[in-house]
């Protein structure tokens, strides 16, 4: 599936859930579902102060792709961080950077992505399209 | 002694507004207090009626705006009973009023070696000016430890004081735990060593009654915006001693005698802290909110919010799971609390999707957060508007929020 | 290119009211220039529909409170085109930006035996700051001299700068001469010997037109409450590279990154530099005052205050025994003059009675005073909706107030 | 004629005049008259700085009685001067410290005697009781 179509398949999950309640329930089950973090990579490098919660992100590049770990304090920015390493994860740079991320506003959880939240996943999604470039700088360059 | 709420509720528009289609409980006081109408209408006058720039105009309404400002002084001098109007310094909140002092005083009294004490429950408004300082200075700061029930060690405090200490500074109400401060006992135990005292009554001026002649501290700083005043006002009260003797901090504008190329020389108090055309409507704006207090009364306005507090502090305390932090013998005012195993940051948003404004996090207090080794806190900070009907509703609301991480 | 007149004055209630019996005539912008409508309107929908403290909250009214201050921040850098949106510091007015910029650029930049050059014709906010800063670090001050028509000596600029030089600080428009001084050129030369240049714009952002990239000025400084704006609010443009490496000035609050009881480590830009809670109801009010000058037009409003100005400069120079300070072939805004044998402040005493708002005195510009061996001027400023009929109707005061010294 | 009468004859002059120009006039026909500055008393020591325009104010003491000179460089200022003096002069300290001034209120310039004027006129006022107290204090030390 495409960025898009991953997208679009969140979308469709969400829309079911009309209460927000349900969506919250959702949010914090995908967040509790989460997993594949690495310990070792809960460093300060890899730390991304949201001064509120915290994210801590990780990026590897396997076969032209890029996987990402992520985990976060917040259950509720956790279950965001999940639906986005979902869309993200195991993408070429450039689709990466191409990737225009809709479903956020899709299913009313704009309010997470603003830059003046302070939870951190705005800087998280920049981080992301980060190594994303210098993925792609760094192939180009081999 | 007693006012009604609901007539009082419609001071304030806001407080009828719905938030995520649920009516709003606004319990974030201690970050902003609500605005009543008359504050704003005192503020539209000016606009409307008489805006001019004050101090040193010719012209009408340049006088009609120096002395509405110069009474407002007045008026803060009777509010916390200063001895004299000079020693009312506006500024535009307590953070600058704390960076005035730290800079001014330190300026004038301090060098490398010399130490101030402050206390582990600071805001960072009371820190890092400090820790300004002593990079400029090289002073050394010392802390009193904050015990487990959120009281401050005053055997410790006891125990920091000597001939080197020169400042104590310290906050009233702490922004956190609630805890209030024995600041007239300090104040007396820091006189002994002659050692002034600064009172950040940020959250204490409108909770407590403040009487800085009885308290006999030196300074007492606070902001407007959290006394039902407007944004970007604020108070610095200084003994004459100590003002005059001090360094000014600002140039420009009022605060100057003479200006030659070569030098300048300065103002008497208040006018050589006042540097540049001061926000002259929003502290008229203070002043409408002094009179809407009076208007009330600050004793009502305590015996209400305690016994709303206690309320508060009772419900919450009967929820299993839930730990407060701040349980001092004499607190008031917000309860800071943890739901166990739910991160502050989910609380809170969980409970903003019900229409209730809590602040999460670590409320600009961090060394208090490592103290406790806590991430940060759920909030709720009255004002003299809640209710026990909003308590109720928060209390639903975290069972709700318990409810979703079952 | 062109605006009502009568349909902007609508907007501004203050300006139908009347002034000793007869109507106001406003003519002392220059200090503080009225608000219209949707300025206080704004302010109000603040207080009355979102206020709550911005930044770090979780909850709704929070974040619209903090997108609105941003969002203000965009505008404020789109105004003045600056090239990115954290080179943009809110404060609470043009003397606190320059006392900001002599603290935070002092400490980072200059020792003892730098040089730092100002004008003649600067406003105390320009100079006492300096001043401070010279006791402090024993700084050099020089002073750009200012010629009899009242424009700058450019040859002794020229030859003030040299390779001590770390600082030029001067005003963009002068506030008692009308002086628009050749920043774009100043700047160009300040820059050959590597020198940041500061340009105070309290008088210049509302009237001429300010892209600070164009100008590549280093700092621009301006009030709000001179262009339309409420008090209490003020920017501070500063270009990234040196925002960045400068010391922080006050601490507390948002402008941290971390804190421990030790040592506290500080944010980004523009944050850094906004300690403690802003104005932020101000600041809303400030970019409401932005659109309202772009809804008329910045080009419109030149336009039409260069021909007011035009007129007034020619009909109070057809006044005999009257005498104008300030007389620079690019000059603009506002007017100052004497009335032979008449002092400044009887002059302005009897035009208020007759219901004229003048500034008389020294316009907290005393070495220009000196420099001109005066008590003070009588000046008249101009705002976008002063008109001829009340230039006429001062020529006549003028004529009344000769008339009574007859 | 006591203070109390020299006031109210002020006040009467006044009353006449029901037009501020009138008044004005007044006020500076009597700043153009007031006389018995003596230059060598222009010192900064006797100035009074008033920010918008400046007054020197000496007073001695013949007799048991406080004489004043005073000056303005603004004529309004100095008229309202002249009429204080003319209230003021050649009273014993206890007069004067007993004194009110009513008339400034009265013939409606009030406004000028406001303590967020910066004319120098309030600190004028507070300066005459001055040398009345030290005057009167250094009489009954004698
Ligand atoms: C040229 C100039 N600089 C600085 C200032 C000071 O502005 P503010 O009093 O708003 O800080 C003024 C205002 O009079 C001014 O005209
Ligand atoms: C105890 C305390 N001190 C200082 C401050 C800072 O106040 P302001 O942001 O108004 O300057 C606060 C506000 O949160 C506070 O609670």
């Amino acid at each position: 599936m495409t960025i898009i179509e991953v997208q679009n398949e969140i979308v469709e999950e969400f829309s079911m859930l009309s209460e927000w309640m349900d969506r919250y329930s959702l949010l914090i089950e995908l967040g509790n579902e989460l997993e594949g973090f690495h310990e070792e990579h809960r460093t300060d490098q890899n730390l991304i102060e949201g001064c509120q919660s915290r994210v801590w992100l990780y990026a590897r590049e396997e076969g032209g792709k890029i996987y990402f770990e992520a985990d976060s304090d917040a259950i509720i920015v956790k279950g965001i961080v999940a639906l986005l390493i979902r869309v993200m994860n195991g993408r070429t740079p450039s689709e990466l950077l191409e990737s225009e991320l809709f479903f956020i506003d899709k299913i009313s959880l704009k309010e997470h992505l603003s830059p003046t939240r302070s939870n951190g996943l705005v800087a998280m999604v920049k981080q992301m399209k980060m190594f994303a470039l210098a993925y792609k700088t760094k192939m180009e360059n081999q | 002694m007693s006012y009604s709420i609901e007539s009082v509720r419609k001071d304030f528009p806001i407080l009828s507004r719905s938030v995520n289609g649920r009516p709003l409980v606004y319990f974030d006081n201690g970050a902003t207090s609500q605005t009543p109408i008359p504050v704003v209408e005192a503020m539209n006058r000016v606009y409307y009626e008489y805006n001019s720039n004050i101090h040193r105009g010719v012209h009408t309404l340049s006088n009609i705006g120096t002395e509405a400002f110069e009474n407002v002084r007045k008026q803060v001098a009777g509010f916390i009973n200063a001895a004299k109007v000079e020693e009312v310094i506006f500024t535009k909140g307590t953070t600058e009023s704390i960076n005035l002092l730290a800079y001014s005083f330190g300026e004038s009294f301090l060098k490398a070696g010399d130490e101030i004490i402050i206390s582990g429950m600071e805001h960072h408004s009371n820190i890092v000016p400090w820790h300004l300082l002593q990079k400029r200075k090289n002073i050394i700061i010392r802390v009193i430890p904050v015990l487990d029930d959120g009281s401050l060690d005053m055997e410790a405090y006891k125990a920091l004081l000597s001939d080197k200490t020169k400042l104590l500074s310290i906050t009233h109400v702490s922004n956190v735990l609630g805890t209030i401060n024995p600041v007239k006992e300090m104040v007396e135990l820091a006189h002994k060593y002659s050692v002034p005292v600064l009172i950040d009554g940020a959250q204490g001026i409108h909770h407590e009654e403040v009487d800085v002649q009885d308290l006999d501290c030196d300074f007492y700083v606070f902001s407007g915006h959290k006394m039902y005043g407007p944004t970007g006002t604020g108070v610095l009260y200084g003994k004459e001693k100590w003002l005059t003797e001090m360094e000014p901090w600002q140039g420009g504008g009022e605060m100057i005698k003479t200006v030659t190329l070569e030098k300048s020389t300065f103002n008497d108090i208040p006018y050589k802290f006042e540097a540049g055309t001061p926000d002259y409507v929003g502290v008229i704006g203070l002043g409408a909110a002094i009179d809407y207090i009076n208007g009330i009364g600050l004793d009502a306005i305590r015996e209400y919010e305690r016994e709303l507090y206690t309320y508060a502090f009772d419900r919450l305390s009967s929820i299993s799971k839930l730990t407060i932090y701040g349980t001092a013998p004499h607190r008031g005012s917000l309860i800071s609390f943890l739901l166990k195993d739910i991160h502050p940051f989910d609380a809170g948003t969980l409970l903003d999707k019900m229409g209730i404004a809590v602040r999460t996090g670590h409320h600009c207090a961090q060394p208090l957060m490592d103290r406790f080794s806590i991430p940060g806190t759920v909030r709720a900070s009255f004002g003299l508007y809640n209710t026990k009907e909003e308590v109720d509703i928060l209390i639903d609301g975290l069972a709700k929020v318990r409810q979703l991480f079952a």
